[in-house]
């Protein structure tokens, strides 16, 4: 699939310059450490109709994990309808939902194209059924809601983080973001939902190369941990107590059934947190 | 030129070690897949495919084939009168011996769904089934050369396999001569079932023929050739499709005896011993 | 998506059977072209065709780019073909029709791999800078036919065509606009048209050559045979459709090279006519003997 | 998978509902137990153009194929800060070296799923693609093997087809036959040593595979050499009421109250030291002579199509049922859409919200259990012939 | 119990035994939650709910009859552009955007009192034009395109179209043009006519108010 709507930019990567430091303690300080404690999540700012012309809309900000070059997650989202389905689509008694996660073309480190890539498509089915669970999809018959998300900054430190696998934790961070900025568009757009649904993560680090103990953090950012061994990101609705979307990654012995179950319960308190947030900033919409 | 024609006038041999008038083996099978209505899977060769046959149903069945755009086919005959043949091709990408991906909206691709879907349609029954579409979806798992030849018998032995009344077989193969464009020599021999190293170095053609008659449903030429070529290769071709229906005849009448025998189906009264079932 | 109006019961009842007697609606033998008109453009490379009411305008043009990775020595040559609402309702801008995909295929065949031009020529600076010659067919109104149309379109075009002239001196090159040097006829080989036939009967037994629309709606089947004129195919198509006959093809064939031959002459003689009109005052003459020197 | 529809009236749905939640065991379509496979026929090895193939169908009809193709790439390697400043860090060219072992790029793979009717960039496609691929990298065991030195490796092309229409979700068919595809994939012999230019032995028959095989240690069982190491499988489990149901076919899953994909690896060390609890479990077991320890890899949620379902109307409601009263006319012009109602028994809604935490982590605890389903299905797989 | 003033997704607001759902809540193991960002309100039941028509059927009769309880809502309340859907029995206006022999297919634009914002296809089909007589309806008599009309819902319809229906005297056009162009007055149950050339058109011509 190639864009051939627009002038793209040459093909093959660039990296943008990096230079080396002076001494040695300009190279160590650059190391992140999570200075956070590991049941507590980033700040994050949230704010509903921000785009007039959606029939809802909302804004999310989660700052910036560490002073410097790093950058937070910027979400953007837009909720468009409920509308009429186009003539060809067949009957539904139920809303249709349809998902677009797009990631903006700056928004990471790698140029992103103006199509989506796979990736941008497997986060919309993720979010497609975290949502799914949550609204009341048959107070709306035959119709159709789009639901546009744009990363307009995608949480991912220019400098560090080389290493592979990075870019696939990032997606959980940013699902987990996508899922609570719905949700507040959601709501602002008067769509029925039985529950607020948040997202949240947790993950199990290791935090030196050599060091054989693993603890698990909520809402991790990979550039502050050496290695993550797995994380799962949760869709939650607390009032229900139940899970609309759980996706876990990474690797764990069949015999480490306390680490996922409790992996889960912290991706779950981290959904709670996210959630509060979420509460609130509908309270003052309606306020 | 890799391919030393050279000695194929002394030894009278190809690369491959046929003589002029072989086909390469052809190994084919019926009712391979439990689900489908009609399923094929053929090899000549090198060249393997499969084929799936959906219908005839109603269009835009649960599947949906052909309302996503892109996973369309070609369709021949969708006018309400008779059924549709709707054709989708799917080379997999470890077909050939360099990976590659064509993708669905390949215009040589569509060009070979259009080719099977006309030829077929003129074959098969259509009118017994207005306002309904028949889908043959068709899989190539490995290219040898000769793929259209293969992709034709593969269609034709599923359509038999699912039941659709038909004229004949539509059988195919290719034929090629061993003079180049270039050479303008008389001696030239005509050349049965090309693989591709062939193809890709002689000029040839696909024929496919209906049933047992002269009748030529498709006549593919894509290289350059002196007219005076045709007629050798043309009789060449024509004489191996005919070869070509006998082997898939085969294929369905053994698979047509073991049902018999399985007592999957009941023996029909026919004037021969067996008819198609 | 509109359809294209079918003609009606009658109508193609009337055809096939005039056709059934020998006769074709608009007086034509089965093997006889509709007049085939040829101008030329103030531009070079820019042709209009008209066979009877089908109209088709080709435009070639060539610019500097860079050759494919895999094919460092060869020119890029491309042929783009539209068929726009303007030709007919049925078609749509950016959703190919099957008829769509099929002409370019067989354009592509017919002109492209047959080698009718010399890919080699365009090749400038060995895998760095080449021509890339596109040759755009816009059909403006299609009544059958479209093929041998647009192929002899696409072919009259490609041999009208010429590239601005070139020079490389110490690995520096450069283009000429035409003031300062006359541009360059393409490096051509051969010249290959498409004939297709169009076979009407339940077996396929009556052929007819230069369909018009309507005769193009009621047939079973077509072949399309494109050649040189010095006896070579170069492709041909039959695309499934009815069955007929291995010998009447080859007899067809036959026949195509004869009309195959007349294309030949016929752009031959339009292609002086042009030259001439355009070398007032030998003109042209003098300047290539300019650039000789 | 949300266009497939899944055309049952809200009474079938019903039916199947209560039928797949009844206690103890639930009653399913086709008879079989909820740990129960869909009997299916394997083979590998069936295109020689390749370098690891594989086909299965299951009993049903559904028929896919896998085709592994390898070409050798160049690792990029990108001009990055280490490479600059190892040497005044101190660290030894020895670490960084075992480091760059250790690195496998996920962009070695590619994965295309083809499925009749959907278009490649269907979310449908994509996320079982994804999937897919999620599983096979999750641990890096897998990447690592297809290095070939420090400048080149193997790019692994993984075509995975459908060649039947969808029937039933195709994942656990399309991860099986993954499997299996390259359990029999094959790479040439390196003849070359170290950084050079790669140079491969022509002889095929002297390919090592990727996933290598202990032939010091014959199975005598089913007479093929010890497969040391296994690429991951990627099972369809979901619960309907309190039970939980594995490989459901179509009909099952729309009325799934959750589903979830998950994707299981086996450990690849073989000397831990284990329990004795454990050990007793597997001698029970006695199919596999070797201790399996199994490892969770990645767990998504399917989205049940029964949240798409169309509901049933209960009496009380219906008004085809119950007189036109003058305050129920008055109640509808609020909006019928409004009326809310109980779950009545028998009347078939579809599922709002999602899935209780508990329910969540006995599935996931169910597929992973000593002698459990996983344990079960990679035993049978194990019986394929390898050809 | 004290309600709250406002509620978002999923806040509960009693229990299901004590009030009845209406819009903007849903009920969940026998709870009543808030399914919308908005304002709660709650309806005390009309006092005296005697029926209007004699009973013709025998209703099963739940210990408390529902129309007893006083209704719970949540009204979306954060802005007036809420989209709504047009429901069964909703009063509708519309344009009418194009006849044939057997229907009139328009666009709804107003819904109850609230303007849509998405535009949604409806269908008067000739068997509902009107009350009496239907078989000798013909649409041209009744509606032309651009003819404004208010209408009721009669049925979500097909996947594309809501069905619609003039049946009832104060329902059929209330605006229409001439062929002229002038704005025409209504003079009959089924003409309109226009006031500046004096010639009258047949139209199902709504009751005015």
């Amino acid at each position: 699939m190639t864009d051939r709507r627009r002038i793209n930019g040459p093909v093959g990567a660039t990296f943008p310059p990096v230079f080396v430091y002076e001494g040695e303690d300009a190279v160590k300080e650059t190391k992140k450490t999570r200075s956070r404690p590991p049941n507590a999540i980033r700040k994050m700012y949230l704010k509903t109709g921000v785009t007039p012309s959606a029939s809802g809309s909302a804004y999310l900000e989660i700052e910036t994990s560490a002073k410097g070059s790093g950058s937070g997650l910027k979400l953007s989202c837009t909720v468009h309808g409920p509308r009429s389905l186009p003539r060809s689509t067949p009957f539904s008694p139920h809303i249709i939902l349809s998902t677009h996660v797009k990631y903006a073309p700056f928004a990471t480190r790698q140029r992103r194209g103006y199509l989506r890539d796979s990736t941008e498509r497997d986060l919309g089915t993720h979010l497609e059924t975290a949502l799914r669970g949550a609204i009341i999809a048959d107070r709306w018959p035959k119709s159709g809601v789009d639901i546009i998300i744009s990363i307009i900054e995608g949480d991912q430190d220019r400098e560090s983080s080389k290493a592979e696998g990075d870019e696939s934790w990032d997606m959980m961070n940013a699902l987990s973001g996508c899922i609570t900025v719905a949700s507040a568009a959601l709501a602002d757009a008067g769509i029925d939902c039985v529950d607020t649904v948040a997202g949240g993560v947790a993950a199990l680090v290791r935090n030196a190369a050599d060091d054989s103990v693993s603890n698990i953090v909520i809402d991790p950012v990979p550039s502050e941990h050496e290695k993550i061994l797995a994380a799962c990101c949760i869709a939650y609705l607390p009032t229900r107590d139940e899970v609309t979307n759980l996706w876990f990654k990474g690797d764990l012995g069949a015999s480490d059934m306390e680490l996922y179950t409790s992996l889960v319960e912290k991706g779950i308190q981290a959904s709670k947190y996210a959630n509060r947030v979420l509460v609130e900033c509908l309270g003052e919409t309606v306020g | 030129m890799p391919l030393d024609t050279s000695s194929y006038s002394l030894a009278l041999l190809r690369v491959d070690g046929r003589r002029w008038n072989e086909l390469r083996r052809i190994n084919a099978q019926i009712r391979t897949q439990a689900a489908a209505d009609g399923s094929s899977y053929l090899e000549m060769g090198h060249t393997k495919v499969m084929c799936v046959v959906t219908g005839p149903s109603e269009p835009f069945g649960p599947a949906r084939v052909g309302r996503t755009g892109a996973g369309a086919g070609a369709t021949a005959g969708a006018s309400g009168g008779e059924a549709g043949v709707v054709v989708s091709i799917v080379v997999a990408g470890f077909s050939s011996v360099d990976r590659k991906r064509r993708g669905r909206g390949d215009k040589r691709i569509q060009e070979l769904q259009s080719t099977i879907s006309s030829a077929l349609a003129a074959s098969l029954h259509t009118h017994l089934f207005p306002h309904s579409t028949i889908s043959i979806s068709l899989h190539v798992l490995s290219q040898d050369g000769s793929l259209l030849a293969a992709l034709i018998n593969a269609a034709t032995l599923a359509c038999v396999d699912a039941g659709i009344p038909m004229t004949d077989y539509v059988a195919a193969c290719t034929a090629g001569s061993t003079s180049t464009y270039a050479a303008n020599d008389e001696s030239a021999d005509p050349l049965l079932d090309l693989n591709h190293q062939e193809e890709q170095e002689l000029p040839g053609l696909t024929v496919a023929t209906l049933g047992d008659s002269d009748r030529v449903a498709v006549l593919v030429c894509e290289s350059r050739v002196q007219v005076s070529r045709l007629e050798g290769m043309l009789a060449v071709g024509v004489d191996g499709c005919k070869q070509v229906r006998a082997i898939l005849d085969r294929v369905v009448r053994d698979k047509g005896r073991k049902m018999v025998q399985e007592g999957t189906v009941q023996k029909g009264v026919g004037l021969e011993d067996m008819e198609v079932d | 998506m509109p359809r294209e109006a079918e003609p009606s019961l009658n109508e193609k009842q009337f055809v096939i059977q005039a056709l059934q007697s020998n006769l074709r609606l608009d007086g034509r033998k089965f093997d006889q072209y509709r007049p085939l008109e040829v101008s030329f453009g103030e531009q070079y490379g820019v042709v209009e065709v008209k066979l009877g009411k089908t109209r088709i305008l080709a435009k070639a043009s060539a610019e500097v780019t860079v050759p494919y990775v895999d094919r460092p020595l060869d020119g890029i040559f491309t042929i783009a073909t539209e068929l726009s609402p303007m030709a007919s309702p049925a078609f749509e801008v950016n959703r190919p029709t099957e008829t769509e995909v099929l002409l370019s295929r067989l354009l592509e065949k017919t002109v492209r791999r047959s080698g009718a031009l010399d890919t080699e020529s365009l090749c400038l600076v060995a895998g760095q800078k080449c021509w890339h010659v596109r040759v755009d067919v816009h059909i403006l109104s299609h009544d059958g036919d479209l093929i041998d149309a647009a192929c002899f379109a696409t072919v009259a075009s490609l041999r009208h065509f010429r590239k601005p002239d070139t020079s490389i001196e110490n690995g520096v090159l450069t283009v000429y606009t035409p003031a300062e040097r006359e541009p360059v006829p393409l490096g051509w080989l051969h010249s290959p048209f498409c004939v297709t036939w169009s076979f009407y009967g339940d077996e396929g037994e009556i052929a007819v050559l230069d369909a018009t629309w309507l005769e193009e709606a009621v047939r079973v089947g077509s072949c399309t045979i494109s050649l040189n004129r010095h006896g070579e195919i170069c492709q041909i198509a039959k695309l499934g459709g009815t069955p007929v006959e291995a010998l009447s093809l080859l007899q067809c064939t036959s026949i195509a090279l004869v009309r195959v031959k007349e294309f030949s002459a016929l752009l031959d003689k339009k292609l002086a006519e042009d030259a001439k009109r355009r070398d007032r005052g030998g003109l042209l003459a003098e300047l290539s003997a300019e650039n000789d020197r | 998978m949300s266009s497939q529809h899944v055309l049952l009236s809200p009474a079938e749905l019903s039916y199947l509902h209560a039928s797949l939640s009844l206690q103890p065991l639930p009653l399913r379509p086709d008879g079989r137990s909820p740990t129960q496979f869909r009997p299916l026929v394997a083979e590998t090895g069936i295109l020689p153009g390749t370098n690891g193939s594989a086909r299965i169908c299951f009993a049903d009809g559904t028929e896919a194929i896998v085709g592994v193709k390898a070409e050798v790439e160049r690792t990029v390697q990108p001009f990055t800060q280490d490479t600059q400043t190892t040497q005044d860090e101190g660290e030894t060219p020895a670490e960084d070296e075992r480091r760059k072992e250790e690195v496998g790029g996920s962009d070695w793979v590619e994965m295309t799923v083809e499925i009749p009717g959907y278009r490649d960039d269907d979310p449908t496609t994509v996320f079982l693609g994804q999937m897919l691929q999620e599983a096979l990298l999750a641990d890096g065991e897998f990447t690592k093997r297809l290095r070939i030195n420090g400048r080149f490796h193997w790019k692994i092309y993984l075509d995975i087809l459908l060649i039947s229409p969808p029937l039933s979700y195709p994942l656990p068919l399309l991860s099986l036959t993954t499997h299996l595809a390259l359990l029999s994939a094959r790479l040439p012999r390196l003849k070359s040593e170290g950084d050079e230019d790669p140079l491969f032995d022509d002889d095929w028959a002297a390919s090592t595979y990727v996933y290598p095989r202990d032939n010091n240690k014959k199975d005598g069982k089913d007479g093929n050499n010890k497969v040391v190491a296994r690429p991951p499988v990627t099972l369809l489990v979901m619960a309907v009421g309190n039970n939980i149901i594995f490989d459901p076919a179509r009909e099952e899953l729309a009325v799934a109250d959750v589903a979830l994909a998950v994707s299981v690896g086996e450990e690849t060390t073989t000397t831990t030291t284990q329990t004795g609890g454990d050990d007793d479990v597997d001698m029970e077991e006695g199919s596999t002579p070797g201790k399996r320890r199994l490892r969770l890899l990645s767990v998504r949620t399917i989205d049940p199509p029964s949240r798409l379902t169309p509901p049933g109307v209960p009496n009380a409601t219906n008004t085809a049922y119950t007189a036109p009263t003058g305050t129920a006319e008055a109640k509808t012009q609020d909006g019928a859409r409004t009326l809310e109602t109980e779950r009545v028994e028998g009347v078939w809604k579809a599922p709002r919200g999602g899935a209780k935490v508990m329910v969540m982590a006995a599935l996931v605890a169910k597929v992973l259990e000593k002698g459990g389903v996983a344990d079960e299905v990679l035993d049978g797989l194990e019986a394929v012939d390898l050809g | 119990m004290a309600q709250p003033t406002m509620a978002i997704p999923g806040q509960l607001l009693g229990p299901a035994s004590k009030y009845q759902p209406g819009p903007g809540t849903h009920i969940h193991e026998a709870n009543l939650y808030s399914s919308l960002l908005g304002t709660v309100n709650v309806t005390q039941p009309p006092k005296a709910p005697a029926p209007v028509k004699r009973l013709n059927k025998i209703v099963p009769v739940a210990a408390p009859t529902p129309a007893e309880l006083p209704t719970i809502s949540v009204s979306f309340s954060a802005k007036s552009k809420r989209e709504v859907l047009p429901e069964v029995n909703n009063i509708v206006l519309c344009r009418v955007l194009r006849i044939t022999p057997r229907q009139a297919v328009v666009a709804i634009l107003i819904c109850g009192e609230t303007v849509l914002e998405a535009e949604w296809q409806g269908l008067i089909r000739v068997q509902d034009v009107r009350a009496t007589e239907k078989d000798r309806v013909k649409i041209y008599e009744s509606f032309r395109p651009g003819d404004i009309v208010r209408a009721e819902v009669i049925s979500l319809g097909d996947q594309a179209n809501y069905y619609l229906s003039t049946a009832k005297n104060e329902l059929g056009v209330i605006m229409a043009t001439s062929e002229a162009g002038n704005t025409m007055i209504p003079i009959s149950w089924k003409e309109y006519r226009d006031p500046e050339t004096g010639i009258s058109e047949l139209r199902k011509v709504a009751k005015p108010y």
